[in-house]
């Protein structure tokens, strides 16, 4: 019942990622992404991998990273494109891309995590996105049936986690985390403090440690920052 | 007093439709600044969809926070009162009608109230975002964009060319010549700016529009 | 923007809960049950009710008060009948009861907090609760279709809560309160501690304030426990 | 030593269930009571579905906390490493098949797997509470009851006469005679009672079941 690792490296072979491997990563941006989750699959060199992810990072950082060794075959994500290998890849037809409305793809992990196979939402109704979706009115309005999105693995990043699995995230580094570890069959959790069980008020836990089959303690987070804007201190 | 500008006609105009207690979202680029115009007297809530209610100021320099940034990936701050939440839990508040406005940037309305504005032209298709998800289920769309394109050409037009971000899902528009209310598939002029006439407001609009009883003037 | 009341007859008062209204209830068994918006629910003398709420009380607390004065029509629950005068009335054909199964009652008021007109459940699936329910399979397996629960007012219990609406839940009181508070279309938010705006950390937030309409702190709670079991100190 | 009632012998042998590492849930009543057997060297963590994962003992006298009940609404302690949730994220948990084991009494079983365990006959139904969805979704179901009724007749049934609590559910009977498995609608005899005959145990059994191999001793 030990979840704890070592490491990335540790962690992703434990949990036995390879070639072909569909991944959830958390993130919005690069605010709250498993730094050293990618950067270990990266030196795995994994390849063929379907990447279930809000964004696809920069070009030199996050998913990015993934991007430049040619590992991803397939991006399903709600918005990409802020790094210019993504379009290359993706305008070469070397890179699948599935787009999926923001809340839309919230929800779908959510659902694969929560055991509800699909649901029904009125985002992008009569839009190209819904073309190919089964329709459904509901009290007069009319809904899109969406299916949960499954994966085998998550990989997601807190900031502190206990030995049991709990995770307590911090401020807008939420984000996607949660409902990934939730729905990934294996899911590998870095964090930025790792405390033993019983150091986290079970009222603060954001994921309960049952849905964490790995753990680490994550050395000097880059945590880069993608827009930085301020104001002069007066 | 020097002229404004029509994009500041525009945010101008937008924040008139903030009201005291409101939670609202704001969208990328033009709809941001409209927070800078609040009414006297009146208190916003703002959304982020990745996750916080209550966003605050930019950070003072040096105070950046890489785990604290809005939808747009920018640094932020957060506010007393504020809460964080989910991605999963931020679109449960927002498809379940608790946002109470959302102002989005458009390329193209329709005069039924359609909404196109998440693919650039001969640009890579960069995705939707949240913004399907917000004109799907905030109570109340309110879009803003020039009236015409740099090429002069309409962008109100009677069907959208480009793709849509929601069928009938606009409340009101407001461009720097007017604001229009879509009501049952209908278009209604309700406020046309100082200096524009109906029938100039015609020429460079696509589709039609009605005029029901007076028409106000445009403020700003 | 304010929403603090003084009192619970205040919040109900202001939210206009009269006869006839459909009303959810947090709380499991007597833990985390609005107690005070319940004791001036009953001293409106506000008929008809339909109650939503995983229980019902016991005779002389919590929802039980409400059976005592016939207030209450229908009860929509997962588990009823911890006290005398609810069978009674049950099996006297004066109170009407709808049941359902914990986890689709769960999932359901979520669902209409969530924007989710209906959504597939593989529970109950072939049994009676299951009758007159949609079927589909999904995946080689048959799930029935469920819809959202709503109703026009929740009355819900937290620890804290800041002037905001913001509400931070003790334990397992939390419960069904949460996704109460984000269904109810006007949800009035008891506290045993009110706070000022920024007093809560904004990452521990339970129910976030956009979904709370009016909050008061309540005097002196009762918080009965219904099994008082124990160990001997050693 | 003198001889285990038959509710021991099923709760001492429907302990040996329990894996280290597992997360369970345990119905009200006899279920509860496994727990107190723990095999040594496993470890595992109970969840209560109202809403907390890592169930501690009951309290000290006079430590009773209102706020801290479990799904019998009896009051209980938390652990190290606990963690409390609402009602919609413990059913996530549950639906989303993440409890690996609950343990469940029954009033009937059939041959197939189908369980009846929510209506009392002959009193008012009271509800489902949470064990239907416990029983369609955790990823095993191990059911534990006596194996006739005080009149002594079969609860073992070609067909439930009580409506059901989930169809097909059932991964594992116990009762004070055998184990049995249910795999693909079969009922299978994995392990008899010292003492109990197969053909005694056909007698008692109101369904078929079939023996495949070897049948151990049941152990507890």
């Amino acid at each position: 019942m030990n979840k704890v690792v070592k490491d990335a490296a540790e962690a992703i072979a434990k949990a036995g990622i390879g070639d072909g491997a569909v991944i959830m990563a958390g993130g919005f941006g690069l605010c709250g992404i498993p730094e050293h989750c990618i950067a270990a699959l990266r030196d795995t060199g994994a390849k063929d991998l379907t990447i279930i992810s809000n964004n696809c990072g920069v070009d030199d950082f996050g998913l990015g990273l993934l991007l430049q060794t040619r590992q991803i075959r397939k991006m399903i994500s709600s918005y990409v494109g802020e790094n210019a290998e993504f379009e290359r890849q993706f305008l070469a037809g070397e890179l699948e891309v599935d787009l999926v409305p923001q809340g839309t793809l919230a929800e779908r992990i959510r659902a694969a995590g929560a055991g509800i196979p699909a649901f029904y939402t009125p985002t992008a109704v009569g839009t190209k996105m819904g073309e190919d979706k089964e329709t459904r009115d509901f009290n007069g309005r009319t809904y899109l049936m969406e299916h949960a999105l499954h994966a085998e693995f998550a990989i997601v990043k807190a900031h502190i986690g206990d030995e049991s699995g709990n995770l307590v995230y911090r401020k807008t580094a939420r984000n996607f985390n949660p409902m990934m570890a939730q729905a990934g069959k294996i899911t590998i959790a870095e964090v930025e403090e790792l405390v033993p069980a019983g150091k986290i008020d079970p009222d603060h836990v954001h994921t309960v440690g049952v849905y964490v089959d790995y753990i680490f303690e994550g050395k000097n987070y880059e945590k880069r920052i993608e827009q930085r804007t301020t104001q002069p201190r007066p | 007093m020097p002229e404004l500008s029509a994009r500041d006609r525009i945010v101008l105009r937008a924040a008139r439709e903030l009201r005291d207690g409101m939670y609202v979202n704001l969208g990328i680029g033009m709809p941001t600044l409209v927070a800078n115009h609040l009414p006297p007297g009146v208190n916003i809530v703002l959304e982020s969809e990745n996750g916080l209610l209550g966003i605050g100021p930019f950070p003072y320099e040096g105070d950046e926070d890489a785990d604290l940034i809005n939808a747009g990936k920018q640094t932020i701050t957060e506010l007393p009162g504020s809460a964080y939440f989910s991605s999963s839990e931020s679109f449960e508040m927002i498809r379940g009608g608790h946002i109470d406005l959302t102002i989005m940037g458009g390329m193209e309305v329709s005069e039924r109230g359609d909404l196109a504005n998440w693919m650039i032209p001969g640009k890579m298709v960069k995705g939707p975002g949240g913004g399907m998800d917000l004109v799907a289920s905030a109570k109340r769309v309110v879009i803003i964009m020039s009236h015409c394109n740099k090429h002069g050409e309409p962008k109100i037009l009677k069907d959208c060319a480009l793709p849509l971000t929601g069928v009938q899902c606009v409340s009101r528009l407001i461009t720097e010549h007017a604001v229009f209310d879509f009501e049952n598939g209908k278009m209604i002029l309700r406020e046309i700016a100082e200096g524009t006439t109906v029938d100039q407001l015609r020429k460079m609009t696509g589709g039609e529009f009605q005029t029901t009883g007076e028409v106000a003037k445009m403020q700003s």
